[in-house]
């Protein structure tokens, strides 16, 4: 193994414990009521997020998903402290404590959302693939959707689009295996989501998204053909550990078929693979942890700590400049 | 009479409708062996197999639309919409198509659907996930649309929805699906353009559908400490609407407020205000209150969203305007 | 030949050459402005429609299709009166004039419709085709939609639906190349549209859509699958010689682009079969000849003569049953 | 100035601003080869390549889609709907991400993107493709909306349009693309937010938008051949509405009747009559009148499509209803 595959491995686990952990104390604090509405985590799919977005140049190439969002925001380096004030409702949120948990959005970092529609995002995502193709910005734009969302003629609109108008977008479905109690075999006509590539004359291509290395391999292929005006869908085959939401009392699944997949967990499969490259080192790992920890405990502290917004904040980010509103606003200018 | 919730209410409906008519289904996401997403579908299933309750992939626009055609062909669909949020997807089946197929084709076809959901605001949610969308089914002939804030109307105006031989939208509340009440034994139908008067009152006439209901019943307590007698009109139907009811309510009282969840423009609730307006003008004493949400995208910060939705302090507020006691 | 071979070419060209003189005949009373509006006319693209629903069951299957529909509806056995008298306003249009030329129905005849919103009708198709799986009718549907508007999600939708439910459908997909002036390929990914079913399982074919008894083989092979729950893309390439509708001036093709398309005319080629056969009858197809166009004057005639609707007829055909309207209605009541 | 067509007038609106700012792009089905369905892009492919004017796939909730994507990376598109009337399919993406990603992003994004074609009803096209659907648009916060009346309208709101940070939806009108006015020679920007008092009166106020105020404009003169002075005004922008010159208008002459050509129930009109009669209960002399389109889908039938839509003679016996007139 090379020095700068290790680097490049423990970089790479670093990222997925990161969200591993944030998403459990996301979880513990849902269950301290600290977070309400839906919370979708994001846990035994970090290979996807950390192994598709890291593969991404940060100065020019975008990132789009659903509600599931925020291991993709971590992986675009977002500030967990602003996504924890966020899902506590916070005005030091990422969106001012309007968005909550499947609105997350950093434009700074190239990460344009969060959507609550299933498959919605796919032509907005597109259509930021056109704007970096018209702008001439080199970018190239990563959208994520579920199993679920593949079906909605959202996708299909726009992946015709992308490719009759080559677009550097890459379409990754993360299929896992799930949406919400529906098992994905049960709604759809293939067995393979990549074979829908043929339907539009695009790469199509199935990666094992348990597998952090082979995602960022895949990744790397399709970026280098979107950049040269290629769409690309990609399946990546993963498994949410987690219910659908945090309401979710997973009747439609067995504990059996949870446990199979956490044998295949991305960051113990991932360890595995430094293992036997020899460049293992507990302690780094001990400490990987404990900054994911201490990652995850201090954005609670900021968003603990973090003031509400104020009722005439309502009356904010609806328009650019000057507000209106229709009707006789009952809170309006009463700060 | 038996207390049953909301949700289950609309259960029993279903369930004594599909054993009823053979030609009864339901399909949606999620309403099979899951329940539905509000468990609103529990058990039925079970009972009347996967032929007559299917879950749908997520394609809204799809399956709305496969109901409409199976609805044409002899079947008697229920579709079921995870929330009406999802259903601005499928619009275009329900305006242009279940709304207009009987026009277009001079009467030769009929379309006996049932749309049905969660609308209006939830908790927690944004404002993808929060909002009320009845004023874009009331816009619409060719479509009827119903409301039930209770129990009882839950069960009888379902039940009626499935019997109507045109397209029905339902408009339920996901804040609402546990709310008890009471509910007839019996079978029992509620007609389809009928408002109920649900408090009496000689004051003011507060007239609302779903969930705004309830707070109007709330506003009506708080007024009774004040002395004012308000009378709490519910909708029920906003498709036909029974303006009969509506506007007999104006006349004894000679003042009104409107209540709904939705936005102010272009809504129902401005509709109702400006049909009392003019058809009660000369017996009215003071302008028709309108209480509405905010003009904003619904936020998720749990004060702010309360502070965006009808409350029952907003319409006392409004009512003290209207009887120019404001403070 | 064998006999029966014979007579049934006889018979598909007779439907064949009632289309087009029927259309020929609309054209000329758009002209005079007797229709107005869009009307889309059929000619060049009969043998698609004929051949067909001429192999379909009039008993137990359903045909839909969008606003290009007088092919359709003639070949599902409608009366030309009653389409005639539809597109001249007539209270005798089978929609009671109601409709025009978009919205042509007639249950009846399991003709449901004539649907001006390009790709909608797929998922009613596909639902017609699930009620008459429910009711176990036998029956299967037929859906036709264009070249534009196999791009719509509705038919990505509604395909997935129908193979996942088994339901006997058939997605008939006429390429005439052109969705009004934009020429098919510009706007698909793919230079077959039959492609298209493998990303939901089923089967595709394309088909000659100028060869009547090529479209009446497919029609066969693919009615059987349905039955059998098994529903079937396919993709008849034709062409339409008209505009788009009448108003369209078509500077996007050239003259000589249509003339080498009339060369492969659908009723000359069948003409030149039966000739090989040497089964051609001048005076038979002289007949056959006379007999549409008097079809055609005879729906004029009718159409002519017909009363306009009363005004108040607008609040009928809205509700079943007693109708009722939001606001003050300014002509009910009013006969 | 230039007499020029309404047609006319959006195209040079988009060349002018296309020429001013290589961000704007144009997009929809028709526009780039084929001149636009109705022609109103005529010209503008040859001037400005394939990359800035493109042909769609009729794929509404695709393209409209993607243009909201574009725009909160840096393009300005002008998305073109074929007719509002296809725009249903893509109601989601204007309604769910075009008009809340700045608020769901907390002022992150903006959306700069317009959305335009014609609205309303045409001739002899039957229901699904002729309907008024400016409600839809008007209920929205987030979105803003405009529906010019005239050539010099449709120039100066379009180019506002296209220079506002935030989604306007534009509504014209397939029946006034021919329509021909005076537009400024110079460069113009119509204010979005401002009405317009396009005659003015005493006697009444007729409030319109769109199409319908060359109705008012026809009854105004025949009411003035009855000794009646209407004043007229054109909203022009729905979304802000511009309540100031409405009510100032209707404080003066006591009295008003609103047009609208869409359905009557949860309509914009019958939101403009719900605001006069609140905001001017104590000025008018008679109820808001209210003309609307019937409440049934549109016929073919040109006769039956005119009964079914204002007029001239329909808003003539509304005024005379209000000024208890009436024959
Ligand atoms: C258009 C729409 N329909 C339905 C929903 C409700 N819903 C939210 S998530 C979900 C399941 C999506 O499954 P999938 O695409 O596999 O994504 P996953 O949750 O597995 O990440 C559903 C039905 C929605 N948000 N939007
Ligand atoms: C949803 C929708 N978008 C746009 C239109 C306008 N329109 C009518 S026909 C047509 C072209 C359709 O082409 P195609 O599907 O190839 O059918 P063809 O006309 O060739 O039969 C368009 C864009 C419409 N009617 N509906
Ligand atoms: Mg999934
Ligand atoms: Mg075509």
């Amino acid at each position: 193994m090379k020095k700068t595959d290790a680097k490049l491995y423990w970089e790479l686990r670093n990222d997925m414990v990161r969200i591993r952990r944030f998403e459990e104390k996301a979880g513990q604090m849902y269950g301290l009521r600290k977070i309400g509405g839906f919370c979708h985590l994001y846990n035994g799919q970090e290979a996807v997020a950390v192994g598709f977005i890291g593969a991404m140049d940060h100065e020019r190439d975008k990132v789009l998903t659903g509600y599931r969002d925020h291991g993709h925001a971590l992986a675009a380096g977002m500030s967990p402290d602003a996504i924890m004030a966020e899902l506590f409702g916070k005005v030091t949120g990422s969106s001012r404590g309007k968005g909550g948990s499947m609105h997350l959005f950093d434009p700074g970092k190239g990460f344009l959302g969060g959507n609550g529609i299933v498959g919605a995002q796919i032509p907005v995502a597109v259509g930021v693939a056109f704007a970096q193709k018209y702008r001439k910005t080199g970018g190239a734009t990563a959208v994520f959707f579920g199993d679920g969302a593949i079906h909605q003629g959202a996708f299909h609109e726009a992946l015709n689009l992308a490719k009759i108008w080559d677009l550097p977008a890459v379409l990754v479905c993360e299929n896992n295996q799930w949406g919400m109690g529906t098992n994905w075999k049960r709604v759809s006509a293939v067995e393979d989501f990549s074979l829908m590539a043929s339907a539009y004359g695009v790469r199509g291509e199935r990666v094992d998204g348990m597998d952090v290395l082979a995602v960022r391999d895949a990744a790397v292929r399709a970026l280098k053909d979107a950049r040269a005006g290629r769409p690309v869908l990609i399946e990546a085959r993963t498994y949410r550990y987690k219910g659908h939401s945090m309401s979710d009392p997973q009747k439609y699944r067995t504990r059996d078929e949870v446990d199979e997949y956490r044998k295949q967990d991305p960051i113990y499969l991932l360890e595995e693979k430094i293992k036997a490259a020899g460049a293992w080192d507990e302690a780094r790992a001990a400490a990987q942890d404990a900054a994911a920890d201490a990652m995850a405990a201090g954005a609670v502290a900021f968003a603990e700590s973090s003031p509400e917004p104020a009722p005439h904040t309502i009356y904010e980010d609806v328009y650019a400049g000057r507000p209106f509103f229709m009707g006789e606003p009952a809170y309006a200018g009463r700060n | 009479m038996a207390v049953i919730s909301y949700r289950e209410a609309l259960n029993r409906a279903m369930d004594e409708e599909m054993a009823r008519d053979p030609m009864v289904v339901l399909m949606g996401e999620e309403v099979a062996q899951y329940d539905g997403a509000y468990k609103v579908s529990r058990g039925l299933l079970g009972k009347y197999g996967p032929e007559r309750v299917l879950d749908t992939p997520i394609t809204e626009l799809g399956f709305t639309g496969l109901g409409v055609g199976a609805a044409i062909a002899g079947v008697r669909p229920v579709v079921e919409w995870m929330t009406h949020n999802f259903a601005l997807l499928a619009l275009d089946q329900v305006v242009n198509e279940a709304a207009k197929l009987r026009h277009m084709s001079g009467g030769g076809l009929s379309v006996p659907i049932v749309f049905r959901g969660p609308n209006g605001p939830a908790e927690y949610l944004s404002s993808q996930h929060s909002q009320g969308l009845a004023s874009y089914w009331a816009h619409v002939p060719g479509l009827k649309v119903v409301a039930p804030a209770n129990p009882a109307d839950a069960y009888g105006l379902l039940k009626s929805a499935i019997r109507d031989d045109d397209p029905v939208v339902v408009l339920e509340s996901e804040m609402m699906y546990g709310d008890k009440g009471e509910v007839p034994d019996g079978e029992y139908l509620v007609q389809i353009g009928k408002a109920s008067v649900v408090r009496s009152g000689s004051g003011i006439s507060l007239v609302a559908f779903g969930r705004p209901v309830k707070y109007a019943l709330e506003a009506a307590a708080l007024l009774e400490k004040r002395g004012i007698d308000a009378e709490v009109v519910d909708l029920r139907s906003l498709r036909p609407l029974d303006e009969e009811t509506v506007m007999a309510s104006v006349r004894k009282t000679g003042r009104a407020v409107v209540v709904d969840e939705s936005w102010p423009a272009a809504s129902v609730g401005a509709y109702v205000a400006h049909r009392i307006a003019t058809v009660c003008f000369d017996a009215l004493d003071a302008p028709v209150g309108f209480v509405s949400s905010e003009d904003v995208p619904m936020p998720y910060n749990h004060a702010l969203e309360l502070a965006v939705q009808p409350s029952a302090d907003k319409i006392v507020a409004a009512v003290l305007r209207a009887l120019y006691l404001e403070e």
